[in-house]
């Protein structure tokens, strides 16, 4: 079932186009990867989907959340969209906490506004969302600040963040480029795990074809704005059909060069 | 050059306050030993400095304070300088001072035959509530105005915002103040005229020796009123250069933060604009606009001296002019201890601020 | 030959109102002429501080660094010692490895100065790394992360060093520049003789270019061998777990092995082997006494 | 630098202008001045009228002139002044965030010392102490300005001095003085240029308040504050007070604008900013 | 830093209190719980406040010398003697009831009124007159030269003895200085007056007054204001009008706005320029004051070759346009011919008056012999007289010297520093005032070579024995016509001489409120607070 379609989508900044007709499907358990080197537009997607893309950005095209599209949704309701129905981890987990804000506080707040909880209710609701990411001791660890965290744990929060209003599709942008190899594995584990749980539909953005190859059931290819290729992950990384595919392929220090 | 000129110096400022701030072992004794120390050693080098400048101007204490008649008198010359310890060798009247610094003795103005101390108690609070007011008035209005032409960046608002921030920052305020007494007081007579209050009503009884709090202190309605009406006027000349400042610091503060992936993720959590602003930017935000009104408050108490010449506001800023064409040398080493009190006093609450708003130096 | 022997390295780091950190605890390293060894290790593990201090960057606490035959001295604010010169350094970041303010030509020429080198002309140096000629009028702002990053060891070579260190010298570039780059730079220091010693944080890279691995933890090097046997066969629990973390792109779906824990904290580290509370075979003796031996530094495989 | 888009913002071309206009009017006073500005042969405190656009003063000299013939004093020192408190402090500066250790201890702690008064009465002091004059007040700023520059300057020193280009340099043998002044200064003037066309404002602000306050320049020279300041004598003629005003806040604010714009293409945030909305 | 208690009332109330009577009950009521609804409660009670830019230091009138100290001492003090009005050229009694000057003009025996009472009721006496005279006197205050070798005695509870060792027939008009006023002996003794270089009581005169004049002080700031209480127990006949006079430190400037605004009741020292703008309901007193700029030339040649030439301090002195100088001064205005002020006794007749003469100036500069010189003319650059601002002055002289062929380099500095200078007389050209000590000529003596003020122009004793010989005939001559010649004579001999060149006498400009009646411009003391109704 298509959660998220996203369809000739286009977007320009300054007059000079980033986006230039992405067309993706996102369906519900199943991780899409999205894959490019730095400047194929791939970030920008996943920003559009929630509309948070930089200060003059143009858009066209439709991003469909079932009979909704998000680019015609009025800024209000579109807020009800974020974080409630469609979520996102963003790359580096030291940035994109508050540094200056409790875990606990930042874990519920979104849950209070989107949910209606109350206090104790939301609090609960933290204590479980940072059990369900494996943070130890989630009673000490909902009162502490980001900086106390390792960068693996941190995105663990994040991750529980995203989740906590339980949404239906689940953004990831480059959610472990900033980690080392070894904390990687752990946060794609989880990853793969809600989205099997929960049945999320993940978008996933990442330049690493080996985090692609572990986790993303579909895949898809960006270049200079355009999907050049999209299909199940084995084809996709085996026998690519595109030849950029097969550049990237190339390019990496595998076996196979 | 007043220090709050830079946005880099201020920045670097910053940047330099965080880390380093206390260690493992008792980071709040280590840290106000590191105070004090800095404390005792700006004052010894508060008052040498002063010493010394005072001791370079050219001319004679004796010939600001005697009558022309008295100076032929040599007698009553050397009287006079055996009085205020000036007979001594200059090493000497320094340890002097020094010495009844340390025992809480500031020593006697020459010009005012009393108390540096007392001299310091009355005109202090005077220079504190009008610096205070303009603080207040310039943190208000600057964080406001920065707010704003940050949320609307590129606009119309922004870009008035800054040129007017740029006007509030280039204005002489001797000049400003000059034409704010002319224009508002004397020609369209809407401002209540110099001084602290009304001259035909009594001070409130001090408490704090801010007519404003005290007389609401004490329930005197009509002193209040009196007192906050001539406040007014040189509180707000004196804080359009800060207002400047703080505008385009918060402005570029919010700017900055408004770009941090955290409000990003913010925003991707759809909470409400409001919340973002105060709870996520502002908060952030802030820690370099404390900086910078840290800073102003420095540059404040620089404005006072010209503001209250004109409206002959009865504070340190006048005293310390005085004192330093007579060269009082006791009271222009009080008014130096006192300013560099004021200065480390500052510090400290801009360093509290920093621990109460981020965790990061409160929690290391 | 042995060019660059470090000898149970220690390099501490002080922050006034901090604990001390020791960066590098106690690591022994060797390279050899013509040799190309990979550092690996997470970040924070020491690798970058082991770096800097082989090139006097960062000075040793205790336990020396040698080479050829010079011992290595912190550089203060005197010249670099002309004995030292021979070792030279890529650095991570491509945007801050050259100067903004000057041409690129004329960075080049620095080095050429420092090698005594009168002959060879810039442009010969960006010829070599693969960038047109005409680069050396141009001012670093010009070019993408690849192409500064071989400029930079254009610079590195041009004072003829007979080690090239390389500090993570591609971590910052894209995935299809990276592999490129690290060649160039094992290529280079082949054809010239020198020594390189490569850091990265990305096994599969280092896999690719280095005639020996040293895999570093928490201050320590835990593992150093033959490339080929290191990745055929990992000793270290560390080692293993490292390896099997680095998801193939070969299309399977296999979600690569997880590693519990974090990385302590250096400045507390933990009693005994450094990684033994994350060790998936953790002993007693893991506990309580560091395997401070090699080439493995694990008690499972103590050298009878 | 990206000057040549951040000419093309408001600010900088009225900044521009007024400063261009302040500068020829400086540099050819003499010809434009429709009186000599010492004669004193005009009825005393006439209105602002023909014959004298600003008016007269006290002591029937045309306002106009001297407010022109004062650009020929106040530019040129605010500027001197400003150059000399870079150069000072931005030398010191550079030592103390270079070198460190005992060298930043001593200056740093002495450029503490300074800011710890206010600077006005700190200038007060020294004005009085060296006597009334503009060059002393110009010295008595420069006492007061240095410190800035020095702790700008050492930021920007500690941050660039630990950039991999400056290493890249010291490891190919460059001396600590090749290094800083190769590798470091000329990536540190950007910023310290930018602010120093800002302090030229603040400068003319502090000089300017020191002759208001009668310790800088010596009568009868047409100081734009000590021309305020006789201003202060006689409100009702308006005139003389709000014109040599009106110059100190023209001036200081082309300045400003100039300052800010070039801030504006430094900063490497807000270039991209002015950037983006060229593109 | 400690905030101590900001009002001297509230302080007093702090003392021991020894203080008895109204004052002790005055002091606690406005240092306790006082509140302006209190003060201000009685029904009418009426305020005056007077703008003036203060030259005060102290309130102890042994020490007071400055013209705020001496407004607010003739407030609170009362002196032996006084001046009836302005009239200053006849001392009346005051709290003598009679005097006499013996016929050699050494002793100056006073009758002691016995119904004067000071502030807390009680009686002055004899003791507390010698107390407060020998205090002056001999704690070497500024104000002591007044009684300089003047022994002071008394013969039984009415009479008190004046005897100076040479003829000294200013002392009449010495006494009416409120710095000779008499204070309360008992009351300053406690607070530690002891009449001698060792006194102590300023601090407490400084708070509270012991005098019997028709106002005591309330609060006492020498840089903000004072605050003056009527006194409830007066004992003269005319009581105090006022229930508050507030003096505030106001610059000139600002006063005047004060005034045009309602804001203040009087303004004490406003400037022709000022005072010519002024508009509506307000009264303007325009009197010449008794203060005389004048310009000095350096005698002394190794501080100047150029101004020690006659002939150059000729040039001077028929260069300067004194009609010019006399248009910034402002109407009310007046050249001084002689170095005595108008109002004084023996002062030139205005006819004598220096004329400017550009030619004969020139040929005087020709003359000396000096060509193209330059001199340094140094005055205090923040002073002002009677709201006059040297600084102009100062800028039209150096434009009519220059017409002359002589360039004048300005030296403004702060008064501390051309003081300094002035005093040592080391100052090639200075322009300063003079304002009398006390209303008669002989105080002018100062201005002869080996005096006072002629050391200050290098002008040692000797110098110029005629005019040094009619000096000392002046001061012992006896008699109004004869002194009168005797001064005229003097001051003729003065100005040939050239080395002072006497300018103008500022107006004295008082604005008051239609309100504000009674108003009389006095030399000494500018204003009798007492004398406003």
């Amino acid at each position: 079932m298509s959660l998220l379609a996203i369809s000739d989508l286009k977007v320009s900044i300054g007059g000079k186009e980033i986006l230039r007709g992405v067309d993706l499907d996102l369906r519900a358990g199943r991780v899409h990867g999205l894959a490019g080197e730095s400047g194929s537009g791939k970030t920008m997607t996943g920003l559009a989907v929630l509309g948070l893309l930089p200060h003059g950005a143009r858009t066209s095209g439709r991003i469909a959340l079932g009979e909704r599209d998000l680019l015609a949704m009025p800024a209000k309701e579109l807020n009800t969209v974020r974080g409630g129905e469609v979520a996102m981890v963003f790359q580096d987990p030291a940035t994109s906490l508050h540094p200056m804000l409790s875990v606990g506080r930042q874990l519920t707040e979104h849950m209070r506004h989107h949910l209606g909880l109350d206090k104790k209710q939301a609090r609960a609701r933290a204590l479980e969302l940072l059990g369900q990411v494996r943070i130890p001791g989630p009673e000490g660890a909902i009162d502490r600040y980001p900086h106390q965290f390792s960068g693996g744990m941190r995105q663990r929060i994040a991750i529980a963040i995203a989740l906590a209003c339980s949404p239906k599709v689940l953004i990831a942008d480059e959610p472990t480029t900033a980690l080392d190899v070894t904390v990687q594995a752990g946060v794609l584990r989880l990853l793969r795990g809600l989205c099997d749980d929960l049945g999320l539909a993940v978008l996933l953005v990442t330049h690493d074809l080996g985090v692609m190859s572990a986790v993303a059931d579909e895949v898809s290819v960006m270049k200079e704005g355009l999907v050049v290729e999209t299909g199940p992950r084995g084809q996709v990384l085996r026998d690519p059909t595109h030849p950029y595919t097969r550049a990237l392929l190339e390019s990496l220090p595998g076996e196979t060069s | 050059m007043s220090p709050t000129s830079s946005s880099e110096d201020l920045k670097g400022d910053t940047a330099r306050r965080k880390p380093g701030r206390s260690g493992s072992r008792s980071p709040l004794i280590r840290f106000l030993a590191r105070r004090v120390l800095t404390a005792l050693l700006l004052a010894v080098g508060i008052t040498l400095v002063t010493f010394v400048l005072t001791n370079l101007v050219p001319g004679d204490p004796v010939s600001a304070n005697l009558g022309q008649r008295a100076l032929g008198d040599p007698a009553i010359v050397a009287q006079w300088r055996a009085e205020h310890g000036l007979d001594k060798p200059l090493p000497q009247q320094y340890l002097m001072h020094l010495q009844g610094v340390v025992q809480g003795d500031l020593g006697t103005s020459q010009q005012s035959h009393r108390p540096v101390m007392d001299d310091l108690a009355e005109s202090v609070p005077a220079t504190l509530e009008l610096a205070g007011a303009a603080i207040l008035i310039s943190l208000v209005a600057g964080v406001a105005f920065g707010v704003v032409a940050a949320l609307r960046r590129d606009r119309l608002t922004d870009h008035l915002l800054r040129v007017l921030s740029l006007i509030g920052i280039s204005v002489p305020t001797f000049w400003l103040a000059l034409m704010a007494f002319y224009v508002f007081f004397y020609r369209l007579q809407v401002t209540p005229g110099s001084g602290r209050i009304d001259p035909t009503m009594s001070p409130p009884p001090q408490v704090t020796g801010l007519y404003t709090i005290d007389s609401a202190l004490a329930g005197q309605w009509d002193v209040f009123a009196s007192a906050v009406g001539h406040l007014i006027t040189p509180a707000l000349v004196l804080a359009l250069y800060t207002i400047g400042l703080l505008t385009r610091f918060t402005r570029s503060a919010v700017l900055e933060v408004l770009g941090q992936d955290y409000v990003r993720a913010a925003r991707a959590k759809g909470l409400p604009g409001r919340v973002i602003l105060f709870r996520y930017v502002l908060r952030s935000a802030l820690v370099p606009i404390i900086t910078v009104a840290g800073l102003a408050f420095g540059s404040l108490l620089s404005g006072t001296v010209l503001v209250e010449a004109i409206f002959a506001w009865p504070g340190v800023g006048q005293y310390a002019y005085k004192s330093a064409t007579t060269l009082d040398l006791p009271a222009v080493m009080g008014v130096g201890l006192v300013v560099g009190g004021v200065y480390l006093v500052i510090n400290l609450i801009v360093d509290v601020l920093y621990g109460v708003i981020d965790p990061r130096v409160r929690l290391q | 030959m042995t060019l660059l022997t470090v000898d149970d390295l220690v390099v501490e780091h002080r922050t006034p109102g901090r604990p001390l950190v020791r960066a590098v605890a106690g690591a022994s390293l060797t390279v050899a002429a013509g040799e190309v060894v990979g550092l690996v290790g997470e970040s924070g593990c020491g690798k970058s501080t082991l770096a800097r201090a082989v090139c006097g960057l960062n000075p040793a606490a205790s336990g020396t660094i040698t080479f050829d035959g010079h011992p290595v001295t912190p550089l203060g604010l005197r010249r670099r010692d002309r004995a030292l010169a021979g070792i030279q350094m890529v650095f991570q970041d491509p945007y801050a490895s050259l100067n903004p303010r000057r041409r690129v030509g004329a960075q080049i020429a620095d080095g050429l100065r420092t090698a005594g080198d009168t002959v060879t002309a810039p442009a010969d140096l960006l010829e070599r790394v693969g960038l047109p000629r005409d680069f050396a009028g141009r001012h670093p702002h010009e070019f993408s992360g690849g192409q500064r990053q071989r400029i930079a060891i254009a610079r590195a070579l041009a004072a003829r060093p007979t080690m090239l260190i390389g500090d993570e010298p591609i971590s910052a570039l894209d995935a299809s520049a990276q592999a490129q780059v690290a060649r160039l730079m094992r290529d280079l220091a082949v054809e010239s003789g020198a020594g390189l010693l490569f850091i990265s944080h990305d096994l599969s890279v280092v896999r690719l270019i280095a005639d020996r691995i040293a895999v570093m933890y928490l201050g320590k090097i835990v593992e150093v061998g033959r490339t080929a046997e290191v990745w055929a066969d990992p000793r270290h629990p560390y080692t293993k777990a490292l390896l099997g973390a680095i998801p193939a792109p070969d299309g399977a779906g296999v979600l690569p092995a997880e590693l519990s824990g974090d990385v302590p904290d250096p400045a507390d580290p933990p009693p005994g082997c450094r990684f033994h509370p994350r060790c998936p075979v953790a002993m007693d003796v893991c506990r309580e006494r560091e395997p401070a031996f090699g080439p493995v530094a694990c008690w499972l495989h103590e050298p009878a | 630098m990206k000057l040549p888009q951040a000419w093309r913002q408001p600010l900088a071309i009225v900044g521009g202008v007024i400063a261009l206009a302040w500068i020829v009017i400086a540099l050819a006073a003499p010809l434009l001045a429709p009186h000599d500005p010492l004669a004193q042969d005009l009825p005393r405190l006439a209105s602002p009228g023909p014959g004298h656009w600003f008016g007269t003063d006290q002591l029937g000299r045309d306002i106009l002139s001297r407010v022109m013939y004062g650009a020929r004093l106040s530019i040129p020192l605010t500027l001197l002044l400003v150059v000399l408190s870079v150069l000072i402090g931005g030398l010191l500066g550079a030592c103390a965030g270079y070198f460190g250790k005992w060298v930043d201890e001593t200056i740093m702690r002495f450029a503490d010392l300074v800011f710890a008064f206010p600077t006005i009465i700190l200038a007060m002091v020294v004005a009085a102490a060296l006597g009334a004059s503009l060059t002393n007040a110009v010295l008595a700023v420069l006492v007061v300005a240095w410190p800035a520059y020095a702790r700008v300057t050492r930021g920007l020193v500690l941050g660039v001095r630990e950039r991999e280009f400056v290493v890249s340099g010291r490891l190919l043998g460059f001396s600590a003085w090749r290094s800083l002044r190769v590798d470091v200064l000329p990536n540190v003037t950007g910023p310290i240029l930018v602010l120093a066309t800002l302090d030229i404002g603040t400068a003319l602000l502090l000089l300017s308040g020191l002759s208001f306050l009668g310790l800088g320049a010596k009568p009868p020279s047409p100081e734009w504050g000590a021309m305020v300041a006789s201003g202060v004598e006689v409100f009702d003629s308006w005139w003389v007070a709000t014109f040599p005003g009106l110059a100190i806040l023209t001036v200081v604010l082309a300045f400003n604008f100039l300052g800010d714009t070039l801030r504006d293409a430094l900063d490497p945030r807000t270039a991209r900013a002015i950037k983006e909305r060229a593109l | 830093m400690a905030i101590r208690s900001r009002r001297p009332g509230a302080k007093a109330a702090l003392l021991p209190v020894l203080l008895t009577g109204a004052l002790a009950l005055a002091a606690c009521s406005s240092g306790g719980s006082s509140t302006t609804s209190q003060n201000g409660g009685t029904a009418a009670a009426k305020t005056l406040v007077i703008d003036t830019s203060f030259d005060l230091k102290t309130a102890d009138p042994g020490r007071t010398y400055e013209p705020t100290g001496l407004i607010i001492g003739k407030a609170a003090y009362e002196t032996l003697l006084t001046f009836e009005g302005s009239d200053v050229t006849k001392p009346v009694p005051a709290l003598a009831e009679s005097f006499e000057l013996s016929a050699d003009g050494k002793v100056l025996t006073l009758k002691l009124r016995q119904d004067a009472t000071f502030a807390d009721g009680s009686p002055v006496t004899a003791d507390d007159v010698v107390f407060s005279l020998n205090r002056v006197r001999d704690m070497k205050g500024t104000p002591s030269f007044l009684l300089d070798g003047v022994e002071v005695a008394k013969s039984g509870t009415e009479t008190i003895t004046l005897t100076s060792k040479s003829a000294n027939p200013a002392l009449p008009y010495i006494l009416p200085n409120p710095a000779l006023g008499i204070l309360n002996s008992k009351l300053a003794k406690e607070h530690g007056a002891t009449a001698d270089t060792g006194d102590k009581a300023e601090q407490y005169l400084n708070s509270a007054s012991a005098g019997s004049g028709p106002y005591t002080i309330e609060s006492f700031n020498v840089s903000s204001q004072v605050v003056l209480k009527a006194n409830a127990k007066y004992w003269g006949a005319t009581k105090p009008v006022y229930d508050k006079v507030v003096l505030r430190n106001v610059e000139a400037a600002t006063q005047k706005l004060n005034i045009s605004r309602g804001d203040s009741q009087v303004a004490l020292n406003l400037s022709g320029d000022q005072v010519a703008g002024i508009t509506g309901d307000l009264q303007i007193k325009k009197t010449p004051a008794a203060n005389v700029i004048f310009l000095l030339a350096n005698q002394n040649p190794s501080v100047s070759k150029i101004t020690s030439n006659p002939k150059f301090a000729e040039a001077v002195r028929k260069g300067v346009d004194y009609a010019g100088l006399l248009e910034l001064a402002g109407e009310g205005s007046v050249q001084a011919p002689g170095i005595i002020p108008s109002m004084l006794l023996g002062s030139l007749p205005p006819d004598q008056a220096a004329q400017r003469d550009v030619e004969g100036a020139k040929a005087a500069l020709k003359e000396s012999g000096v060509a193209n010189p330059t001199v340094k003319l140094e005055y205090p650059s923040e002073l002002t007289v009677n709201g006059l601002s040297f600084q102009p002055l100062a800028e039209r002289i150096q434009a009519n010297l220059k017409e002359v062929g002589i360039t004048v380099e300005l030296a403004p500095a702060p008064i501390t520093t051309a003081l300094d200078n002035y005093r040592n007389g080391k100052e090639e050209l200075g322009l300063w005032y003079w304002g009398p000590d006390y209303p008669d000529p002989s105080d002018y003596l100062a201005f002869l070579p080996g005096k006072l003020v002629g050391l200050r122009a290098g002008w040692k004793a000797g110098a110029d024995k005629e005019l040094e010989a009619a000096g000392a005939k002046a001061a012992t001559t006896i008699g109004d016509e004869a002194r009168k010649q005797a001064y005229i004579d003097v001051q003729t001999k003065l100005n040939e001489a050239g080395t002072f060149i006497p300018l103008i006498q500022p107006s004295q400009n008082i604005v008051t409120a239609k309100s504000v009646t009674g108003l009389e411009f006095h030399p000494v003391w500018t204003v009798d607070v007492a004398d406003l109704k």
